[in-house]
């Protein structure tokens, strides 16, 4: 199966949430969507994939298979969960490059300003540095 | 005594008036930080507008306005908690560097190795960390009060732990993360038995109870501005004469010297051995406005109107299925902890934000108590003067969605 | 860039119209701290009536505008000195605060029995006393690099200081008493052969310069908003990161811990290590402002007039007979210090000010070069962007009034 | 001789100082005062008779004799100097019981206000403080 291009998941990630009339449905619908975020494995809820600067614990581990990276989650949070898993559908199964490349433009689309501050409680942020850096530690270590 | 007249006050505090995702602001996270009167935004004004200059030291007619101005505020805030001497009421930039200065000084002159230094189990971080690190560099022992179920400091406890030892107890007066109140009059006491010093971290007890430092004996007070409705950057250090004169002083440079050369330095008097560098006026007359509007309603007609806030959210809170309330002490002050169900506080926060209700959620940097009770957090509303019950029934209403959006 | 529009700048000021003694203010303090544009006075008025929050852990909506403005701060002032990383500004409450803190810090991780620390003969205390009371807590040494009569730093005698005992070298940008520019560049370029730290107070330097902390490669470099501008109560501290990641915590508490329990506590990363406590946003946000203003302007402008004014007021006091400049540095900033023949600078002192000129006279803490030049102080008349020509003559003629009263 | 009590010389220079017109008279008045003060003796001018905190050096000496008190004073500043003379016009030769009692309140009513602030420059207030620490001492002395 091939895997859409990160554009396209967003885009239809910014669709969605167009058709949202207020912020209660946005959040239920980002609750709904912690539902569905691939599981971490439990050994791996470790210090070391632990996300730190958030309110609630986050988890976020990848894996790096036949040159994509695969990704899964989990926090203590609903909400987090959930924004880890729009992430991870639009992430999972990207190449380190295109996660690299990547400007997360959707996330600035979604009307989650509150998210995007740089407040230390927020999860998003962190996460997205820490894919970013998951990327990165997978590409330098393919070009060796 | 004037009627305590929310409405008036209410329009004292412009920020009010603001709206958050096009509601009202609710602020209940008064704990962290107060809202500020227009008087304390007037004092700000008037004086960069009229009277900015650097103190002390400089003769020309700004610097001696400025100056005056400066210390009529310390004689304001001597008088607001009654200390025996102006010069004992000490400028920080708040509660964490009064207490900072404390562990620094006092421990430099008093804490040897082998020393036990005593601290509840409530206490802020930053009347914690300080002292852990302190007990680190003098091989010195920290003792930890527990608390019951209740959040309520074990007296009996406190006394066990007293010993020849102890050299100092440092204690909070209301406990940030769940409004209980301590003791403190009667740990004083115990503690002067034993002819040990106390000190009491103040920043939320200022806000919510008469202080009366003589009354109450205490060796140290510390508490912050900007909880007090004045503006941030400025704290006050109270402490004896006897010991502050001991003390070497923390900071180096500006005002706190006398006399200056390559080889030997001596000190400034009491209180500018303890003020180092320019000081923030600015502040310190906006805690003097803050403080003078406090008393033209009167603390105590503040305390009673804060409690009856409490009680209605308490009363209110406890009547939703699933809600614990974290810290019932009998006595407390300003502050209800809760949790919903099994909600975590971080998504019942955010949610509440959207209501335009600022309330706090998470530990309170006070993680040793919140690790007691083995929850990841609370969420945590706090009362000032300005509150009133509508905006409770609000927080309530808030709560109640929250649940039906995550259970 | 705009032509320097000395007439607009004036009115961004409020405080100049104000009357002293029933003359027009003529504020020539400016060492001692700056008088504030209107868009400071607005920042700060708008932060309470609007955005008045504490920082940071909150995760309602005032609390993140608070931070999100609290942190681009922090970024336009990395900008302004062309620091590397955001995290490499840490937010004091002052120069004083600034040093105090890297004495402790720096000294604890660095400074060992048998060391020695270099400073100048031109220190204010601020940047003099931490280094001599670090030095006697670790047995290390403080070595003067003197001043020769013109009161500069004597750059062939600083390289005869420096050893393999040297660990770090902490001086002036401008020397407040006298106005001399100090040769920071060669300075720690020099320092920089044997790989030793240099740290430069820049309390006036950052007001008459432009500064480039890259450019420079300083380790650290402090200074004061009050001075730039902006409120009291804020400063910086700009340090390179490897220094700053490896050098312990100087206060506990609030912000600046990560994960607390009895046993054991660790620190959150830069540049929340350092600012222990609820932060001044206030007067962040109004340095903020002032920053903005004077890129407005530009900094070269400024210096260029306060220049021209330097040289004019020079000029006109030597034509007066007995007067006597104090440092007459070929490199020189902002400040002219004289002494009118034997009259003590006091008595000067007090007359001019019945003129409405605010000047400042004494040892302008920094006392060792006063007694170097064997005076009981001076007169000195420092200057900001807002200052014209005018008031330099007013002040010419209340120096020749002094002359005919006490002559 | 009999001493004229405080309030007689307070009143006198009152009336004095109330017929400069403006400040400049004031000041020239205390400069010219300046020459006139019990000049102390060299020996004294000792750290011990220094008053600290003040911008220029005063010392300021006291003596008990028969019952009352004489001063002297010096100081490197001339309004300081004429300051001096103007109190020890008043409290010289006085018992220490007057001196304790005055409340010294020509100062007041000299209109230097600028001298009477807080502001640790001035020798003025700080003058005051010692001549009445001083007179404290030797009444202390006198009633053992
Ligand atoms: C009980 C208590 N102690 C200390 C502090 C620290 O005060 P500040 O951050 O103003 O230094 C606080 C404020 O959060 C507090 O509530
Ligand atoms: C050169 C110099 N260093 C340090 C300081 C101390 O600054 P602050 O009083 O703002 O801490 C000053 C200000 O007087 C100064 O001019």
């Amino acid at each position: 199966m091939e895997v859409e291009s990160i554009r396209i998941i967003e885009d239809q990630i910014i669709e969605e949430f167009a058709h949202f009339e207020d912020w209660m449905d946005k959040y239920n619908y980002i609750i709904e969507m912690g539902k569905d975020v691939p599981k971490i494995d439990p050994d791996l809820k470790t210090d070391n994939n632990l996300i730190s600067g958030c309110q609630s614990r986050v988890w976020l581990h990848a894996e790096y298979k036949d040159g994509i990276v695969l990704f899964s989650a989990d926090s203590e949070a609903v909400i987090t969960r959930g924004l880890a898993s729009l992430l991870i559908r639009v992430m999972n199964k990207q190449t380190p490059e295109d996660i690299l490349n990547s400007d997360f433009f959707f996330v600035k689309k979604l009307g989650l300003k509150e998210h995007l501050s740089p407040n230390r409680s927020n999860g998003l942020v962190s996460m997205i540095k820490q894919m970013k850096l998951y990327a990165l530690a997978f590409q330098t270590k393919a070009s060796r | 005594m004037n009627p305590f007249d929310i409405q008036k006050i209410r329009a004292d505090f412009p920020i009010l008036d603001r709206e958050v995702y096009g509601n009202k602001l609710v602020y209940l996270d008064n704990a962290a930080t107060a809202q500020k009167p227009q008087v304390v935004i007037d004092a700000i004004v008037d004086y960069y507008t009229w009277n900015n200059s650097n103190i002390h030291r400089g003769v020309h007619y700004l610097s001696q306005i400025a100056t005056s101005a400066y210390e009529d505020a310390r004689e304001t805030i001597r008088a607001y908690i009654n200390a025996k001497e102006k010069y004992e009421v000490i400028f920080t930039k708040g509660t964490t560097d009064a207490i900072n200065l404390l562990a620094y000084s006092f421990g430099e002159k008093y804490i040897h190795a082998g020393d036990e230094i005593i601290v509840s189990a409530l206490e802020h971080h930053s009347n914690l960390v300080p002292w852990q690190i302190l007990c680190q560099r003098k091989q010195a022992k920290l003792k930890i009060v527990p608390v019951n179920d209740k959040g309520e400091f074990i007296f009996e406890e406190f006394e066990k732990l007293l010993s020849s030892k102890t050299k100092l107890v440092a204690v909070a007066h209301i406990s940030n993360a769940l409004g209980s109140i301590n003791p403190i009059k009667k740990i004083i006491k115990k503690a002067h038995e034993r002819n040990i010093p106390v000190m009491i971290d103040g920043a939320q007890g200022i806000v919510h109870s008469a202080v009366d430092v003589q009354e109450l004996d205490c060796d140290f007070y510390a508490f912050s501005g900007h909880k007090l409705y004045a503006p941030m950057g400025v704290g006050v250090l109270y402490g004896k004469e006897q010991y502050l004169e001991e003390m070497p002083p923390y900071q180096m440079g500006g005002e706190m010297v006398d006399q200056v050369s390559y080889q030997h330095t001596t000190y400034n008097r009491l209180p500018f051995k303890f003020e180092a560098g320019t000081p923030n006026v600015e502040a310190v007359l906006g805690l003097n406005a803050a403080i003078n509007y406090i008393k033209g309603i009167g603390i105590e007609q503040i305390y009673r109107h804060e409690n009856e806030l409490l009680k209605y959210a308490t009363n209110k809170l406890k009547k939703i299925e699933g809600i614990r309330i974290i810290g019932e002490a009998d006595q407390k002050a300003g502050v209800v902890s809760f949790l919903i169900g099994e909600i975590h506080p971080y998504d019942a926060g955010t949610i509440i934000d959207h209501f335009g209700i600022a309330i706090r959620t998470g530990h309170h940097c006070a993680q040793p108590i919140i690790d007691h009770f083995k929850i990841p957090g609370t969420i945590r509303a706090s009362f000032a003067m300005y509150n009133n019950f509508d905006e409770i029934d609000l927080l309530i209403n808030a709560v109640k969605q929250v649940k039906k959006m995550f259970e």
